[in-house]
């Protein structure tokens, strides 16, 4: 690894995109590189604070996102080392127990409403929906920029929240708690959240509108790149969701300022209505976090394999079937809360008619590779690993959906763990092999390869050690959301913790070589990894308009032939 | 750091076994079919890496034979387990007849115990082995989670219901229990133990601890103080002997069950549902009893035989 | 296609059809959003109701039935001048349009008007507002207070979208003052048209949910 | 263009129709109907909500797409208030377990026979 040294760039100017051609068995068109310095396009069509904060361009969007869902990213993610941190002594080595309450809701709020959610739709869906279906821009270019406004006032919210006075429902915000017992910044941690709801939701509104009316000729439903099909699933979910856990939030708030309310045991109201509302959007919100993920997987995988995907009307129509099914199991999570438990039955059998399609894409996947022409460039690494963990992921989902066994792991670090494999190993890793995989595009530079691969290992290696104890943690019977845990979970916590700082370090590379490549970056040609699909077919980073002309298209997806 | 390491967590109870028996079957399908992918993935990612620049990939649509066997394998598995699970959930969610019962309260950060022979414990529960226990639960504030992780259960504590768990002790010794709902600031520390002892040392515990009697006489003196027995007894409101369990007209034409939650709900909020034939003129007790007290309310409501006078026996 | 038509076109679309096809579209799409928000309300109503009937139907019976009715009438009104509205856009009558909106706006304002005074000062003083001055204590009064919650809180939530409403079409009259909406270009009065329909709609069914639910016998 | 024009006449029908039907569940809740009173007056709110989507907003003269929008916004709409109410109206269903005060010490536990489901 290391290629590039700093120096073999700035002598001879050429070669590292020739090199890399080589190394990786890519071809790379010089000229087109020699091109990318003078050529206009979308980042240096308009210069100045104002031509980025009043842009309508979906792709100036996605880098608005871009950067401020790093923004979140950092912060919760400094939260999570220091979660880990305190967890290495059974007494908590750093906070007092309020503290640490206000640390993990901190992490929760900001990485599931302000992170995950926003990140691979609002970034990747926002810079590649009209790339790949050929259209200019998105259907409501305006809306989409109100959309990035009103994610950050929902942002700001959240963290004047976060920063006075804390706020420590955790994100679940389950009542009476967040209601009535807690001192802190309920109300505006709730309507940050309701706010970047509106976001979310504009979002998902405005691709629908686009994938539905906006194809280029000859693009039909069944040549579109499964990313969009992920999409246009994750979508529906955002449009159909979201609405519910915003009225909730707003109950909450009503709640918490006039003393009495719906969800009110002294009135007669019930807080198990508040779980079911609420879950009915915060379970297809899970699928809104990996839904998109699965689209990523989908192109990289048939890219490096150089193949039509393996059933391509089974996966896309798998991501709708998540999509809807989604929506019928949210019971689930509340097993032992004190639901009917015929209800109980019901939810339990419709949870698992969701494994199934997950299980089909994974199939299909793998199914792809068979007699393909594999190279292991770092977007595919993050393919295989994303495979890899979401299947340990899924799979654990079964252990949640069967009512006895999860009686006994329910609410343990066992659910920890499954939804960490699911939306850190599942969610998190499409989003970083989409960065690799686009990134060219976005930036129209290379990063150094070898660097991401070990990025890629550190994370994958990181990653499993920090969030496998925690299966057995929560099998031993550790609670979720402790500060203090008996002295014989010590063992696992301290190995977790170990893992987390190796991921961690995982996660500091890639930033690192991603800011020196936009620098140092070798110039990437419009095609670096010769992939299939209209993105590839304009110049890196694309003109504002997107296309010269607006492109027909007379082949299926996946065409490596 | 390695204190009291283990892999497999204590198995106490008799409900611990089958779920074991399900956790480990689930354990072997997941690790099947990680094993199958990892092991596809591997060798195709090797068998068929990329050696030429121009090495073609063989292009194949698809198999409609393969999605639907991917498709009914994973089915059938979870329809197999769905039916296991569900089995050995309708078993652990019903209590045997003659199970002990004891009542717990759920508050910011404690548990507070209640045996019916009126022995009161805060964070710890002590029972006999081998016998049945029902514990009605319910909270004072927040939602808790009463959890026993040695014999697989749990059950969230809810404010304003009577929520149920039961479970037998097949071991003595001591367990964790901890409230696995988060409850607020100290949630991490309200947990307690669960002591698991013989029936004779539980005897003698249990005589050793008795303060006030049993919970029934203590529910007998408190009916007393909150004068219920000028109305209820003199006719002027309807007689408690022997309703629990029994349904109940109202002035609705409805009728309920006397249960827990009937006769909780009758003490804090009288009007919400009268007795046929009676005037709403109880005024609430709400603010005036404590959930515990309710629920010693509820245990003398509960000893009256049908036949027993209405007053109280003493 | 005309100057007009084509400053009517977004870069972005190929063809007005394309864009007003994608614009009616998305709004339905909100529509659907908007659908779940009130939704969410909707249930928790009915379970609350079919747990506590006789509380909600007492509740009930304190509402005004004629002052509920009279603006059930007057939304309808609105709804009907907003339809009136959209096919003078689409016509390109610009003084119909005009006049219309005003109506819209007039009978919109005349909703909330009657809701604030003759009903929510009412209840408020008569000290069935949950939170602020709820001083029942007849039978069934816990029960009741939920009702008044959810009285409150959907009428609420209802009262601030015609609000925003009124706002938009406020917006809307004076763009159609200066003349900007006609044949190729009211895809902004359609879509506020779907939107004013829907809040009918809602208001629709909360008239007999909150007002008629128990009959008045 | 592609909208339709509809003849004013028919607007005003629909908003005739409409206060007949306001005027008609208004008076129907003078009428003892039992538990019919609140379907009764669902089904006019139904109807009259038909009325304004078929015609003041087009539903007659829109596409299959801007139908399946509706559907499928009621449909979730269902899908939440009645898996809702599996769990609300499933909760009672619970046997109240008896055995209070027949607590016995030692014996082996009898079957969950009384615990069948009613």
């Amino acid at each position: 690894m290391g290629w590039h040294g700093k120096q073999e760039c700035k002598c001879r100017v050429k070669t590292p995109a020739e090199r890399l051609g080589r190394r990786e068995g890519i071809e790379i068109m010089t000229t087109a590189a020699a091109d990318t310095e003078t050529r206009v396009n979308y980042l240096n069509a308009d210069y100045g604070i104002k031509s980025w904060l009043l842009t309508t361009d979906h792709k100036r969007i996605a880098i608005l996102y871009l950067l401020s869902i790093s923004m979140f990213f950092l912060l919760g993610g400094i939260a999570a080392v220091l979660i880990r941190l305190h967890l290495i002594e059974p007494n908590g080595a750093i906070f007092e127990p309020g503290a640490y309450n206000k640390l993990f809701s901190m992490h929760g709020i900001i990485m599931v409403f302000f992170f995950l959610i926003p990140s691979i739709p609002a970034v990747f869906g926002n810079f590649l929906v009209p790339m790949m279906i050929g259209a200019r821009d998105l259907a409501f270019p305006r809306i989409n920029l109100l959309s990035w406004y009103i994610y950050v006032i929902g942002g700001a919210f959240t963290l004047y929240a976060i920063i006075w006075g804390g706020v420590d429902t955790g994100w679940t915000f389950y009542t009476p708690l967040s209601t009535t017992y807690l001192n802190t910044n309920v109300i505006s941690a709730a309507l940050g959240v309701f706010i970047a709801g509106f976001s979310s939701i504009l979002t998902g509104l405005n691709f629908v509108v686009t994938i539905h009316k906006m194809r280029a000729p000859g693009m039909t439903w069944f040549r579109m790149p499964l990313f969009l099909w992920a999409m246009y699933a994750t979508s529906l979910i955002q449009i159909l969701g979201t609405p519910i856990v915003a009225i909730t939030l707003v109950l909450v708030a009503l709640e918490r300022v006039f003393h009495v309310g719906v969800f009110d045991p002294a009135v007669g109201g019930d807080p198990i209505l508040f779980q079911h509302l609420f879950w009915f959007y915060s379970h297809p919100a899970v699928y809104i976090m990996i839904l998109p993920s699965m689209g990523v997987v989908s192109e990289l995988i048939t890219c490096f394999s150089r193949k039509r995907i393996f059933g391509y009307s089974f996966v896309a129509f798998s991501s709708v079937a998540i999509a809807v099914i989604s929506f019928v199991v949210w019971g689930h999570h509340m097993f032992v809360s004190g639901q009917s438990v015929y209800a109980g039955i019901v939810f339990s059998m419709l949870s698992f008619l969701v494994a199934i399609p997950s299980a089909v894409k994974v199939f299909n996947w793998t199914a792809t590779l068979y007699k393909g022409s594999i190279s292991y460039q770092a977007p595919m690494l993050y393919a295989f690993g994303f495979i890899g963990l979401f299947t340990m992921g899924g799979l654990t989902g079964l252990f949640l959906a069967t009512l006895a066994v999860d009686t006994h792991v329910h609410d343990t670090y066992f659910v920890v763990g499954h939804f960490h494999y699911i939306m850190v190993g599942g969610a998190m890793m499409g989003y970083l092999g989409a960065l690799h995989f686009w990134w060219p595009k976005i930036t129209g530079r290379l990063y150094p390869d070898g660097w991401a691969r070990l990025a890629a290992a550190i994370i994958f290696v990181g990653f499993n050690l920090t969030f496998f104890p925690q299966y057995m943690l929560g099998y031993l019977g550790m609670p979720r959301r402790y500060a203090i845990y008996p002295p014989e979970f010590q063992t696992l916590n301290v190995l977790s913790s170990a893992g987390a700082s190796i991921l961690a370090v995982g996660y500091v590379i890639p930033l690192i070589y991603f800011l020196w490549s936009l620098k140092y970056g070798p110039a990437a040609g419009p095609n670096p990894w010769e992939a299939k699909g209209l993105e590839w077919q304009t110049a890196s980073p694309p003109p504002t308009e997107n296309f010269a002309q607006i492109p027909v298209v007379t082949e299926e997806a996946y065409d490596y032939k | 750091m390695w204190q009291g390491f283990q892999f497999v967590p204590d198995r106490a109870s008799t409900i611990a076994r089958g779920v074991d028996g399900l956790f480990y079957f689930l354990t072997a399908i997941d690790i099947f079919f990680t094993v199958i992918i990892f092991l596809a993935i591997f060798y195709f990612a090797i068998r068929y890496r990329r050696h030429a620049q121009r090495q073609q990939a063989e292009q194949i649509e698809g198999n409609l034979m393969l999605e639907i066997a991917w498709t009914v394998i994973p089915l059938g598995i979870c329809v197999l387990v769905f039916l296991w699970g569900t089995f050995l959930f309708m078993r652990n969610a019903r209590p045997p007849r003659a199970s002990m019962e004891v009542f717990v309260v759920g508050k910011q950060w404690m548990w507070k115990v209640q045996h019916p022979e009126g022995v009161e414990e805060i964070n710890e529960l002590h029972i006999p082995v081998n016998q049945p226990i029902k514990l009605t639960m319910t909270s004072e504030d927040v939602i808790h989670d009463f959890s026993v992780p040695a014999f697989r259960v749990k059950k969230d504590v809810v404010p304003g219901m009577y929520t149920m768990e039961w479970f037998q002790a097949t071991k003595t010794g001591h367990f964790h229990l901890f409230c696995d709902q988060y409850c607020g600031t100290n949630h991490s520390l309200m947990k307690g133990e669960v002591i698991v002892m013989e029936p004779a040392e539980y005897e003698q515990w249990l005589s050793g601890g008795i303060r006030g009697g049993t919970m029934a006489d203590a529910g007998a003196k408190l009916y007393e103080q909150l004068a219920c027995i000028t109305c209820h007894g003199t006719g002027k409101g309807p007689s408690l002997a022997g309703i629990y369990g029994q349904p109940v007209k109202l002035n609705d034409g409805t009728s309920v069950v006397a249960d827990e939650a009937y006769i909780r709900e009758s003490v804090l909020y009288p009007a919400a549902k009268i007795v046929m034939g009676y005037k709403p003129i109880m005024p609430t007790f709400k603010g005036q009893v404590t959930e515990e007290q309710l629920l010693q309310l509820i245990a003398y409501i509960k000893s009256l035989r049908p036949a027993e006078t209405p007053a109280p026996k003493r | 296609m005309s100057d007009h038509a084509a400053s009517a076109l977004a870069h972005q679309f190929e063809d007005l059809d394309q864009q007003h096809e994608a614009a009616s579209f998305g709004m339905w799409i909100f529509l659907a959003t908007e659908v779940m928000f009130f939704g969410g309300l909707f249930a928790g109503y009915t379970i609350y109701r079919n747990l506590y009937q006789p509380g909600f139907a007492a509740g009930s019976h304190m509402l005004n039935v004629t002052i509920g009715a009279i603006n059930t009438a007057v939304l309808i009104g609105s709804s009907l001048t907003m339809a009136l509205a959209v096919r003078a856009a689409q016509t390109g009558k610009r003084n119909a349009l005009v006049t219309f909106l005003i109506l819209t706006i007039l009978l919109g304002l005349a909703f909330i008007l009657i809701k604030l005074t003759l009903e929510w000062r009412h209840d408020y003083v008569e000290g069935l507002a949950p939170g602020l001055n709820f001083t029942f204590a007849g039978a069934h009064a816990k029960s009741v207070e939920l009702f008044f919650f959810f009285y409150f809180t959907m009428t609420g939530v209802h009262a601030a979208h015609m609000v925003v409403g009124v706002g938009i079409l406020s917006y809307l009259l004076v763009q159609a003052w200066r003349g900007k909406y006609g044949p190729d270009r009211f895809n902004m009065v359609e879509g506020t048209g779907l939107y004013w329909h829907f809040v009918d709609i809602v208001w629709i069914f909360l008239f007999p949910l909150l007002y008629l639910i128990g009959g008045r016998y | 263009m592609s909208a339709h024009v509809v003849p004013q006449k028919l607007y005003f029908i629909i908003f005739a129709a409409l206060l007949a039907m306001t005027a008609l569940t208004t008076g129907m809740a003078y009428v003892d109907l039992g538990k019919w009173n609140t379907v009764v007056a669902l089904v006019i709110a139904c109807c009259k909500a038909t009325l304004v989507v078929l015609f003041f907003m087009h539903w007659k003269w829109s596409t299959h797409l801007v139908r399946v929008v509706i559907v499928s916004a009621l449909l979730w709409l269902a899908i939440l208030i009645s898996l809702t109410c599996t769990d609300f109206f499933s909760r009672h269903w619970t046997p109240v377990p008896q055995g209070w005060g027949e607590t016995s010490l030692g014996n082996p536990p009898a079957p969950p026979a009384n615990a069948l489901p009613r």
